[in-house]
């Protein structure tokens, strides 16, 4: 078609406005604005790109077209957790965060977008009080990050650079943390007993070159650390700091790290009010206590409430601009960036919504379907739990026992429409319940696995010596 | 609204949202499971959350909401640098699916075929944008592709046996500060380069720093100034001749869409803010999505994990033996990526080159427009055209009137204006950034300059009005001097209630 | 904001979205379809709609929007008679799928189960609650439910050969206007009572007006006043007496869900506002929903098509031969069916009395706050507790200020507040009918009832702020009488153009 | 369980908060209040409800259990209409009229409400533009009560009792008519001659007695009327008036019937901006000429625009308030009350967006996907159009000469995923098109019912003499 490209994205492709504009600026056309850049560099030719689909009808036939071949967990029975997890999130929470006002600002300043200030602020004092800590950032990317980081201002605090590891960390996340912090620091693994800190091993290793021990609870499989309190007061007796990397979702039940001695607490929210966007919407926190020596080091934005020049009214501004790349460039802490501020609001409302009684009524949710999951997995015969600590949500199950693989399960159960969980090795297997997932799924689930287990012992058997072993010699 | 901080708003005993039950069966299995806790571990007094209806909630946050100007609201020119365009609402929509939200990352690849064939798709499009050859959406923002790219330079230097010895990365003062802020993060000493006297980038300044201790040079064009350095490709040629690689900063990239190319002028790896410049919301400030373009002698280091097409199926590889693995969770900011993917999809390669081209239009046209303000200039490259945003000064008012340039942006959010302050560090006085994008008609950007001349004739002719803004928000001259102050500083309603118990008691 | 007319913003050439192309293959097979339409059937001149990009098309009424107060904005227990009450989010998103959105209407009904169980097992809820047989769901508004209530009771009679006798309806004047003019509408002659000095319907004037000539009562109960009948039985007895009908409207059921119900006191029909009493969100003034309950004697007057469960499955029937026939298009309005299922459901029986009993509380909370505002004052049944709501006066603070209910619903919503001042006929001296429903806490009707005390202040000791409000509105007071006026009013931008030139001109 | 029920949605629910509000006002429990309420009257005994979901969570998953079970027509092709039609809703209509601010609000007053006045008050001027007539009420019910009330006001205007029905009409579209008007009114069937009005036949019986002409275009299968300036001229002579219903969704490129002479001029908005929501989404609107006469008539509101206090400044109102029955009561024009409000901002939002290029190219589209339907269905041996003249979105088939009925074709194409039409009697069957159905659509639509003429053939054969009736005697 030789009409003029007009579209509706791009207001002044309507071609009279086009025309009185470059007439305006004394341009010939467009090329004229291009002068700086080589003729050498210039493409010349069209990007090859698909052919539009300009008419939004088109697009969305496409789009939608596209998404339909998803299969979403609305639609399978789904264990799967390990770093995203499926939780309820209330209708309002999604209400507010699709606002246009929150969803399509950015930067603006205290004034015009005081909205979003408070409703940040807010976010930061609602986890301070899930967390019983003084100071949260606005979120950074995610837990990866978050942890990181915290690891990096211990040792930029101490001045340190070694880092006992006390927990199972989540592979994807080691590997992040891993690399971000090599220049800086030296991580060293104390491998956990029965799923959580080999306290005694770890003090065994403190010293005064260690800036930090860190901490993951729930740990990657899901065990809740119930020594914190040993832990940081050996590291603060040897002028260490203790990071703890943690999953807020259970602090309406659980005690917060910072009431038994934490000093870097840090995490994801996604628990806290999002979807699971295959994988794609998660946030940091960090938190620490109101000891400037920490805030300082922090590399988030951080907003604060300030008085007004009216009295009894209250504002919002950034607090220590001064530590961030924003103002300083290499000089500042680490960087900051486009991070993860809707999902922070969201957090916020969500955490609004549930109130004490709804923390507390999940905590105790999560913890008994947990607790009834592991009793209805492990008492199959041949799979056995890989330890005896509290779980929240996730816990590992060993199925060699049955003469299982943990991706054989996996790929039998997804044929009768189950995700059963993440294998780990060979025979680990992680199965994530959550608020979501009813008594009848996890029968469900352990039905299931249950039928394996007996098809692999029918088959085992077959192809054994017709005298078969005794099965207490199996189990 | 005069809406109260929301811990104001709670009344013993209301509730929210309700949870759902413990079923007896589970109960009667497991029994008190929070009396069984280990010692220590059972939270004794409640977090002290507000307690309220959900109706009370919502109506808090929607007023919120509305003292809150979302780039839909206003003309968003003022956010220099942030490329604030339309961000579709069909995109919106299209990704308001379960079969997006409610997929775990896990899941078998054959119940994900839709997400992972748009971000390969997505990712295919984005290399032949750039040129390059690979290309990941793993990251979860700009500033994170930033440090993606610092973090495969190092790796790939070391994988080269030269990491103990490139121990410097140059950039130019007027690229992102990320730049440095991650290369500094990464270990690398930062060399910074400042522009000519006309504003370009200085060449012979870049050759006298370029060293054999130089990993790579980490610069954005056009930079933030708007000008496009005409000798980019002599930039990169010499950083290669040190052994260095060449690092491009593309969130400026709106205005070259479909122009030029990142490995055209023979760059390494580039990365773009794709949140800015392919159209999806910004978030109130994220979440965002990078993405990392690689020639192919860096894809090995890109992080993982990738999406691989095999024949006609889209599957999961883990990150290789070089790659800097996981930089986040996962496959990134997946609906970003979907709305990325629906905007290139509804504009195509010449949509994408009506955006540039019509950015660049309306750059220079408010240019002309803010120039025949008095007191406002754009200082370097005088007489020439910029590409898609002009770093402004308003030196002479400051000079003539004492009013400054965040005086003028407080003034002009009482005409329901954004207008963004922070330009640190201050190279140009007084400055303010305006980035037209695309996406405002010319009717939109002369009424943003006749706000702009009206503050500034107010700024010679009624100072005081300017000086006391704002006058018509929700919220007052507020004392920012309190939140650098140790003491003073109150970054949580906990930490409020400590420091000032007697507001909190009124 | 002050957002202008939308055709002020107009720029010709401009696209808002775009139309799918005509296929080569269906343009090759037709040719040019219009040039080939009859004589004079093809459009000569353009329809002058504006031409505008879509982010301005979205901003101008995103705009717009923050101009609206809507009812999860406010405490807006101003609007007595309308039941505003929380329609919970929830039930936007759960009705947001294409699974209902993209439904056609005349799909295989083995394609529709989901859309039919739900009509179905709302209109038995509906049953349960009303004490009657039959409901149908098909009227698209309390109003629509009226009009079938009217057109049921003549078929009925109709059908049984008195249609030419019976004649007239009998109403109160407290119950909603659309009962007389619904009748009217019908053919009916219409008798309106008023209720004795107490403001309780009057009894003895029934019995007066009822005659063979009736075809039926039709009240409201609670009336508008807030006042239950306590001899509503010996009303629908003494109709019945005379061989009438008796509709009940059910606009105000909000206080007596669960406490008693309309069959129990011997009613043919009645019907629920469903958008009202079952939380639907009110869409600026619709789309509602109407429920029709009739006893098993009027069943088969019903409108149709109905909804039937045949096993586990559900068909549905067209309108038998007694029907009144379609109101309206198909099943009614049934997104607004989903929400009102999905509230029901949230509640339950503990919960639908929870409401009742709690929106009684509120409003007798409130009354006890009102009546000690000097000046404000509850005519009828003094001393009495009410039921959902309360039609209050000004009367005493209009004789001593000259202020008048409306202006003080004008000044009301300067402090962000909603006040209806629409109570034709005005039988009730500069009336106010506040309704505060079960949504609102105890600190909402506090803050509610500290405005009105604040007003009242305000008339005694600043009248003049009252008279010439509004002050904080995007609009100031409006010359609402050119309205009348035939000459002047203005329905439509072209009316506006021809009758103003100057203006537009402008 | 024993302890309260609190409940979100009904925050006084609190139990602190109800003791303190009964002890406020003095009474013992909420049963004071209920003192008029007779006790035999009282039902004693809870609701006989099914068990509530209080917690969000559940309830999200039963009614999305249950909305899962249908099946809609983006996973059918659906060539469905008589009277809900599928048309592209663009993405920014749903934005808007999903706002808070316009979903929640209800009856406000034009000070507060301005947006919302606004909005619906440039709905009516955009509808305005579109038909070319000066004033449009905010929208009724739907286009079935539009046109009973069109035909209702005609009726006062002119005193008269009969109306000359001219076109095909929607059966429950004629079932609402009948029965409004049939107190008033008299409906007289002049049978269409080729899909459009029999203009001569109609002016034979117009007389002094005729309130109106009632045209329906597109008629129920989707004829345009061509003819309606003769029918204007004939009804004018005899004082009476033509009122026509209409889709409005054609005059970006169809003449507006005020161009041609009608004076009322009433359909359906859901063509503009809606979705199907399963025949639940409809708004009536009514136009006439800024006539007193005719407006006086009208029972809706009509928002008018007018001036304020501060000069240049626009407000909004009622026009001519009095007579509604909200201000006299059965002495107001019908009635009026909660009707359609939302989606007359969806269809303003919807026209807005289209601008008259988008209007113009939709009208070709559907005129031209309708034209190219026609030809391939017609092209079928055994199947014919009913009718020679214009159709647009919708057209009847005849396929008594394929051997096969309406329903027939129906049931055998649901089994391929196809819903082919309306069965309007045995053999005809009502096809519909719109711009969301493509022309491979209409293809697929095609060779399914050329396949099942076939077999039909095939089996009419075999049942047949051996030696076969020669194909043309067939057609």
């Amino acid at each position: 078609m030789n009409r003029p490209f007009v579209h509706p994205y791009i207001p002044n492709t309507a071609p009279d406005v086009r025309a009185e504009m470059l007439d305006t600026v004394g341009a010939a056309s467009v090329e004229d604005f291009y002068a700086d850049v080589p003729a050498d560099l210039r493409l010349g030719r069209d990007l090859d790109l698909p052919e539009p689909l300009v008419a939004e009808q088109d697009l969305a036939r496409h789009v939608s077209g596209l998404l339909a071949r998803n299969v979403p967990t609305t639609e399978r029975l789904s264990f799967l957790g390990q770093g995203t997890y499926h939780h309820h999130v209330p209708a309002v929470v999604d209400e507010v965060i699709g606002r246009s006002e929150f969803l399509t600002a950015y930067a603006g300043e205290p004034y015009e977008d005081h909205g979003r200030f408070q409703a940040l602020w807010q976010y930061q004092s609602l986890m301070g009080e899930l967390l019983s800590m003084d100071v949260v950032n606005v979120p950074t990317y995610d837990g990866f990050q978050a942890t990181a980081t915290g690891l990096a201002m211990a040792g930029r605090i101490t001045g340190r650079r070694r880092v006992l590891v006390a927990s199972d960390v989540l592979p994807a996340k080691l590997s992040k943390v891993r690399d971000y912090v090599r220049v800086h620091l030296d991580l060293e693994f104390v491998d956990p007993v029965e799923g959580t800190a080999d306290v005694a091993a770890i003090v065994a290793r403190l010293g005064d070159d260690v800036a930090a021990i860190w901490v993951e609870t729930p740990s990657r499989t899901g065990a809740v650390e119930h020594r914190l309190q040993a832990l940081a007061d050996a590291a603060h007796a040897v002028g260490a700091i203790l990071v703890v990397g943690t999953d807020p979702v259970g602090y309406g039940v659980l005690t917060p790290p910072a009431e038994q001695g934490a000093d870097i607490v840090c995490g994801d929210i996604q628990s806290l009010g999002l979807h699971q966007w295959y994988g794609g919407a998660h946030g940091g926190f960090i938190a620490v206590h109101d000891d400037p020596r920490f805030v300082m080091e922090m590399p988030s934005r951080l907003f604060g409430l300030a008085t007004t020049d009216v009295p009894g009214e209250v504002g919002f501004g950034d607090v220590a601009y001064d530590r961030t790349s924003f103002a300083h460039r290499e000089e500042g802490k680490e960087w900051v960036g486009t991070a993860a501020a809707l999902w922070g609001i969201a957090a916020g409302v969500h955490l609004a919504l549930m109130g004490p009684q709804g923390m507390r009524e999940l905590g105790e949710v999560l913890l008994a379907r947990t607790a009834y999951a592991q009793r209805a997995l492990g008492a199959i015969p041949g799979i056995r739990l890989t330890d005896r600590a509290v779980h929240l949500r996730e816990f590992a199950i060993d199925v060699a026992g049955a003469g299982l693989t943990a991706s054989g399960i996996v790929t039998a159960l997804r044929a009768e429409g189950i995700e059963p969980g993440v294998p780990a090795g060979e025979h680990e297997l992680v199965v994530c319940v959550t608020e979501t997932t009813s008594q009848a799924d996890i029968d469900r689930l352990a039905a299931a696995v249950t039928g394996l287990v007996a098809a692999s012992a029918a088959e085992a058997a077959s192809t054994l010596d017709p005298i078969a072993e005794p099965e207490e010699h199996r189990a | 609204w005069d809406e109260p901080v929301i811990f104001e708003l709670s009344t013993p005993g209301e509730r929210g949202v309700l949870v759902t039950s413990i079923e007896p069966g589970v109960r009667d299995a497991v029994g008190d499971v929070v009396a069984a806790l280990p010692d220590g571990l059972a939270r004794q007094a409640a977090p002290a959350l507000p307690e309220m209806g959900q109706m009370r909630v919502l109506k808090h946050y929607l007023r919120l909401s509305q003292e809150n100007l979302g780039a839909d609201f206003n003309v968003d020119v003022g956010q220099g640098t942030c490329t604030m365009k339309y961000a579709p609402k069909v995109n919106e929509r299209l990704i308001a699916t379960p079969k997006l939200s409610a997929m775990h990352p896990l899941q078998d690849p054959a119940d994900a075929q839709g997400a992972l064939e748009i971000i390969w798709r997505t990712e295919r499009m984005l290399a032949e944008i750039s040129g390059m050859d690979e290309v990941s959406l793993h990251t979860q923002g700009g500033s994170a592709a930033i440090w993606a790219n610092i973090a495969m330079i190092r790796a790939y230097h070391e994988a080269n046996g030269d990491g103990e010895q490139r121990r410097e990365v140059i950039t130019t003062i007027f690229s992102h500060p990320s730049n440095a802020a991650a290369a500094k993060a990464a270990g690398y000493d930062v060399i910074t380069l400042h522009p000519d006297a006309d504003g370009y980038p200085d060449l012979a300044a870049l050759k006298r720093a370029l060293s054999p201790r130089t990993a790579a040079i980490m610069v954005t064009n056009p930079e933030d100034t708007g000008i496009y350095n005409p000798a980019i490709r002599e930039w990169v040629d010499a950083a290669h001749a040190v052994g260095a690689l060449a690092s491009y900063d593309q969130a400026n990239a709106n205005g070259i869409l479909g122009i030029t190319r990142a490995r055209d002028a023979g760059f390494d790896v580039c990365h773009f803010n794709v949140h800015k410049t392919f159209g999806t919301p910004h978030g109130s400030g994220g979440p965002g999505t990078g993405a990392n373009a690689v020639s192919a002698a860096l894809a090995p280091f890109l992080p993982g994990p990738r999406v691989v097409r095999e024949g006609d199926r889209y599957e999961v590889r883990e990150a290789g033996p070089q790659s800097i693995g996981a930089i986040g969770p996962f496959h990134g900011v997946v609906p970003n990526i979907v709305r990325a993917y629906a905007w290139m999809m509804a504009l195509g390669a010449e949509g994408l080159r009506a955006v540039a081209e019509t950015a660049v239009l309306n750059n220079n046209y408010l240019m002309k427009r803010i120039l025949e303000i008095p007191g406002a200039s754009a200082p370097y490259a005088t007489g020439r055209r910029r590409i898609e945003q002009v770093r402004y000064s308003w030196q002479e008012l400051f000079e003539e009137t004492g009013i400054t340039s965040e005086e003028i942006g407080i003034r002009a959010s009482d005409f329901g204006m954004h207008y963004w302050t922070s330009h640190h560090p201050y190279v140009v006085p007084q400055p303010f950034t305006l980035e037209p994008t695309e996406s405002y008609s010319k009717a939109e950007l002369d009424e943003y300059a006749d706000v702009l001349a009206e503050i500034a004739r107010e700024a010679r002719e009624t100072p005081e009005v300017v000086r006391t803004a704002p006058h018509h928000q929700t919220v007052h001259h507020t004392h920012h001097d309190d939140l650098d102050d140790p003491e003073r500083w109150a970054v949580t309603w906990r930490a409020y209630r400590r420091k000032y118990p007697q507001a909190v008691g009124a």
